[in-house]
């Protein structure tokens, strides 16, 4: 297992709680701004998923597209994402995990091996691809490099997949596995516990990885009725929300920062059992 | 007519890809977020049983018969061999005349077939596809109009300002249109977003309009759609007594092209063209010409192909005339035959595609589709470059142009 | 599929008229000014010597196979049998898919004959023509631009002011388009400036849009047309292995009428239904409804037939939503079969084939001419009526509606 | 020979000339200005052509259907035309020769016989229809009623008609043949001289039938250059045209009539040979 989710799967743990998790999109709506953010919500988060922008992505909701959207807009590119981890990570003292999350188009062009290696060299604790099928070769490879480097590979699994496609996943999953509540996408319903429940079951008959749940998990009591059954927490559409709320009003940088902080600091409270 | 049927000829590896032995690069697969993963496991078992399923694809058949009028004329063109040089300089010309079809273009073999398949083997009861021009949606709301099936189909914002026919086609055939507001609101965010929405609704079937996207598609799709190509193989043995020497179509995502090129696969001496659209001309950039244009490998929309993108891999817009080819990829069996040689590729300019739509419109008295312009450029420029009397070339012609008429008509105006 | 021949099987006498035997009432004849009976003589002398020529009727019958397409499918339509009560109360119903046609409807099939003939018998540079909306301008300025004639179309000015596809592609196939400012500018004042222009231009061929007109047009028209029924009839026998109880086909000129119905002329069991536009009812007295409408027999373009006029003998104008329906006359041989009873008649409103419009996009996935649609309402109500399971029925779909799409998607969107 | 004719034709032939035949639409641009219209041309005409409007003629040019539309909106009827021809004949002192010229569905409507009665008894001295064809049984029944009548039978010949057909006219034709100039429409191109002479010639070679010549006669040259080879010189387009002329500038009756007469006068002093 990846370090630093070592340590914080411990530390809440001890303090008998969940891990909160938050999505954002990497440079949502400015290099500056999105660093400011990310230094502020490392305080209230124990990990932080960064969204790479891919303008074609297949599974992300409107309100991540158009995130996404104002990301590459103001130069958002998968160099620049690691740069932007990098400079957060060395400003930021907590053990706070970080995670890109994208789509496999980017990392094949930018070279598979390469990523890895920029993952590693800013600080990257874990990788999501959203699309890397099981089966494919280039996902065997990011495995096999991500697990090399002690980085966390992070499947994703919807109630919809059956044993087989569970147990590929787990294979290759390393640190913790994301479940995904309902089949749907981002953000569109509520956060479906009965699937959460039904998921975990399957999985801890073969397994004893942490598990971490996203998808619909929109205010503190959300986060509270998840975190009774999660190791992780992820909130992602709500918090970006916040942050195309606060640009919209103006706000940049530190105020931007704290806007979202705030909100984010509620959110994340959820978790204490 | 007794059509000759189904017979695999290049197929795919188990995971859905074909891979170039020689450069060992690999062509399609299944890249796809795991919410999908089962909806597409349903397509890809449902699609291996309804092929050897005698009684589906004999009903199947019938109603492409009927319905679509898939047994349409190969047309000796002495018009365009006259325009080309001659018989005694070229040899003979013929025109496969899929623009005869329902609704108007080669798109209703697969949209068709699709959803029947989607009601008679998946039993589903509601369709997800997605649109730019609308000629897929059209051919896709009409199957689900006979077939009683709900119809739901994802048209970029931008798109769906655009006057088309073929969008109010697809609203009178009661298709529910759903408008994508994301990002450039045009096709590949309306992709996305029918993906989606089938991610929300897994006992839905979601039907793509080209040979493209995750596997089982571009497996299914050029399967289905090849019905008209070995029509086709078969006039033209009647006609001519032998193989063509050349089989000229058009190349958006390649389903067409597919359709009437893939009988000829394993045909050593048949000389395969596919015609993209150079747009402005390959070198301003502003194209929808993948192959020809060298676009390198990259996943989009869940397979592995030649895709227009940046450096980043952000996905370029594609650029041109026809928006029917107005697509940043092409369908991964498609590129592996470019990548074997097998199918050349040619690219057309808007320019010369619009003068040839005049052409054919003043010389032949048929309207063909924008598309079909791009691929009757190049292949007389072909011909003639190969001028050789004892050649049949065989073009696609892939559609008629009742919903270029508009834009086509304005064009002959500021131009004449 | 091998064309059953030409059989004459309902000649007029040799001035060109039907003589109904019961009533002496004369259909038909040559009523033109002296100017005209020249060049009508190169046109039935050449017409009969046409039909006599082995090798251009068998050119002919290529080019109609392979360039229009005339070899369409029959459809059996279980949507439109479960409409009508089901195969178990009502038998089988069949349309034949003449929307399949090269240009979208059966007008195509006698345009380009007409055209043929004027090349390849008449040695005509030129040929005349007029439009209502344009389907005839359309057939006849493609079948110039494949055959190298000039083509002179006239259209009254209001008809030209009028959005139509079919006009803009007139245009697109090259032809010169004459504006007529005559009177009420539609379609009556352009038929005659049509003929004006014939009349100064003796070197030219006139073709007519329908089977109407003076002797040899409606003998001419019918007997190309009817190439349609002959394939029909065939492909009929083959599927229900007898003769249909009933062919149901519109009836505006009378064109697409006779070209499904002629072959069953003398099949004494098969009964034959022309359909007519009601417009807003037949009571109203806005409608084409000549026949259902009981109008008396007059002197209209050059021939004697049942006509839409006043007690003066001025013509009335006629009134449909159906653009191809909208003349004030009929063919004079069907009013003669009219007359004999062989023909029943039948009258749709403009609603009811505007509702029957919708339906069939939505139940059956066919975008039907308007025109069809007031051929399929009645037949379905005539089915029900008949309810006799043994009964094969064949409805002539006689053209797909790609020009009605913006009046029908406002009348959906209106009535929704 | 209708008696009119023998008369009129007789007096022009004594007088060195032809004789001069108008053409107007009956009730252009209404009643009341045609009948003064028609009661001034007299004065200057051998013959007036009387069109009965047919609102959808296949042989009159646009000038013409205009007239008939103008003389259908004011209410323009078979029966009006023979009140009119009636109340001018009245009026009128001297021998001119009234003709109608129509086309053959309105008479069929009003019925022939009923037609050549009406005609009869209002002072017609022939008739013109201009498309019933030689062949037809309503020919026929028209040529055997103005005959037995005493009407003239005025057929219409072109230089593109053969032989056959030429025959079979003269069988028809009585009190005089009306030859058109060329193929075409009235008013569209410039009388033709050659094809009058060549006709003039074959219906010779077959009858003594006086000869008249129509289309294309527009101004004083023409009609003496035609008035050499016809026995009746025809002008219709420019004297219609007079008539739209007069009363676009708001002239009506008397005043219309004077303007009109006036046109006519110098035109039909061309026959003087
Ligand atoms: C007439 C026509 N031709 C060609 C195409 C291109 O598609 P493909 O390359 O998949 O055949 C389209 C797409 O809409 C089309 O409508
Ligand atoms: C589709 C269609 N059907 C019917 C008609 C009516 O013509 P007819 O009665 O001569 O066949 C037309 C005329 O344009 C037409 O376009």
């Amino acid at each position: 297992m990846n370090k630093t989710f070592q340590k914080i799967l411990a530390k809440a743990k001890s303090e008998n709680r969940s891990c909160f998790v938050a999505f954002v999109t990497g440079m949502d709506p400015d290099y500056e701004s999105s660093k400011k953010i990310l230094i502020e919500l490392s305080k209230y988060c124990d990990c932080i998923e960064i969204g790479v922008s891919f303008n074609t992505s297949t599974s992300d909701s409107s309100i991540i597209m158009s995130a996404n959207d104002r990301a590459i807009k103001s130069g958002a590119k998968t160099g620049k994402i690691f740069q932007l981890i990098k400079e957060v990570k060395s400003e930021v003292k907590s053990d706070t995990a970080f995670v890109t999350m994208g789509y496999l188009n980017q990392i094949h062009v930018y070279g598979i091996d390469n990523y890895i290696n920029d993952c590693k060299k800013s600080g990257v604790d874990g990788c999501i691809v959203v699309d890397s099928n099981n089966e494919a070769p280039e996902d065997d490879q990011i495995f096999k490099g991500l697990t090399k480097n002690n980085m966390a590979y992070i499947k994703l699994i919807a109630p919809t997949n059956d044993d087989n496609y569970i147990k590929q996943s787990l294979k290759k999953s390393s640190s913790w596995l994301y479940i995904v509540s309902y089949a749907g996408v981002t953000g569109s319903k509520e956060v479906n516990l009965d699937n959460v429940k039904k998921l975990s079951k399957m999985i801890r008959k073969q397994s004893k990885i942490p598990i971490g749940v996203g998808f619909g998990i929109k205010n503190y009591d959300d986060v509270k009725k998840v975190s009774k059954l999660a190791d992780l927490v992820v909130c992602g559409s709500s918090i970006v929300e916040k942050i195309k709320e606060g640009s919209q009003k103006g706000l940049t940088n530190q105020n931007l920062a704290q806007f979202v902080g705030e909100y984010v600091k509620t959110l994340s409270e959820g978790v204490k059992h | 007519m007794k059509i000759p049927p189904f017979k695999e000829l290049n197929a795919p590896d188990s995971l859905g890809y074909w891979t170039n032995k020689k450069t060992g690069e690999k062509y399609g697969g299944q890249y796809i977020s795991p919410l999908l993963i089962p909806n597409l496991k349903k397509v890809e078992v449902g699609f291996q049983k309804a092929m050897k399923n005698k009684k589906f694809l004999t009903n199947l058949e019938e109603q492409l018969v009927n319905h679509i009028g898939i047994v349409t004329p190969i047309l000796r063109s002495k018009e365009l061999e006259d325009i080309a040089g001659g018989e005694k300089k070229i040899g003979k010309i013929f025109l496969k005349r899929t623009d005869l079809h329902h609704d108007s273009s080669h798109k209703p073999v697969s949209a068709f077939s699709s959803v029947y398949f989607a009601k008679h083997i998946l039993k589903a009861k509601k369709i997800i596809t997605e649109t730019g021009a609308s000629m897929n949606a059209r051919a896709v709301a009409s199957a689900c109009a006979k077939l009683g099936l709900e119809c739901e189909v994802h048209i970029g914002a931008v798109d769906a300002e655009k006057v088309s026919l073929n969008k109010d086609i697809t609203e009178l055939y009661g298709a529910k249109i759903i408008e994508c507001h994301d990002s450039t609101k045009t096709l590949l965010p309306a992709m996305a977003a029918a993906l989606r929405s089938w991610q929300s609704d897994p006992s839905a079937m979601y039907v793509v309009g080209s040979c493209c996207g995750p596997h089982p598609y571009p497996l299914m799709v050029r399967t289905f759609a090849s019905i008209i190509g070995r029509i086709a193989k078969k006039q033209m043995q009647e006609l001519t007594g032998k193989l063509p020497s050349t089989v000229f179509a058009v190349c958006g995502g390649g389903s067409n092209l597919s359709a009437i090129s893939y009988p000829y696969y394993n045909d050593k001496k048949v000389n395969i063209f596919g015609i993209e659209s150079a747009g402005k001309g390959i070198s301003s950039g502003a194209h929808a010409a993948t192959i020809t244009g060298k676009a390198p490998i990259g996943i989009l929309l869940g397979a592995r192909s030649n895709v227009l993108m940046n450096e980043d891999g952000q996905i370029n817009e594609s650029h041109t005339e026809a928006s029917g080819l107005d697509f940043s990829g092409t369908g991964p069996e498609i590129c592996y035959m470019a990548s074997t040689g097998k199918i050349k590729f040619r690219a057309t300019t808007d320019k010369e595609a619009q003068e040839t739509f005049l052409m054919m419109c003043r010389k032949t008295g048929i309207l063909p589709a924008i598309e079909a312009c791009y691929v009757i450029h190049a292949a007389l420029k072909e011909i003639k470059r190969r001028k050789n009397p004892r050649e049949n070339h065989l073009i696609h012609l892939c559609g008629s142009g009742e919903s270029n008429v508009g834009r086509m008509l304005k064009y002959k105006r500021d131009n004449e």
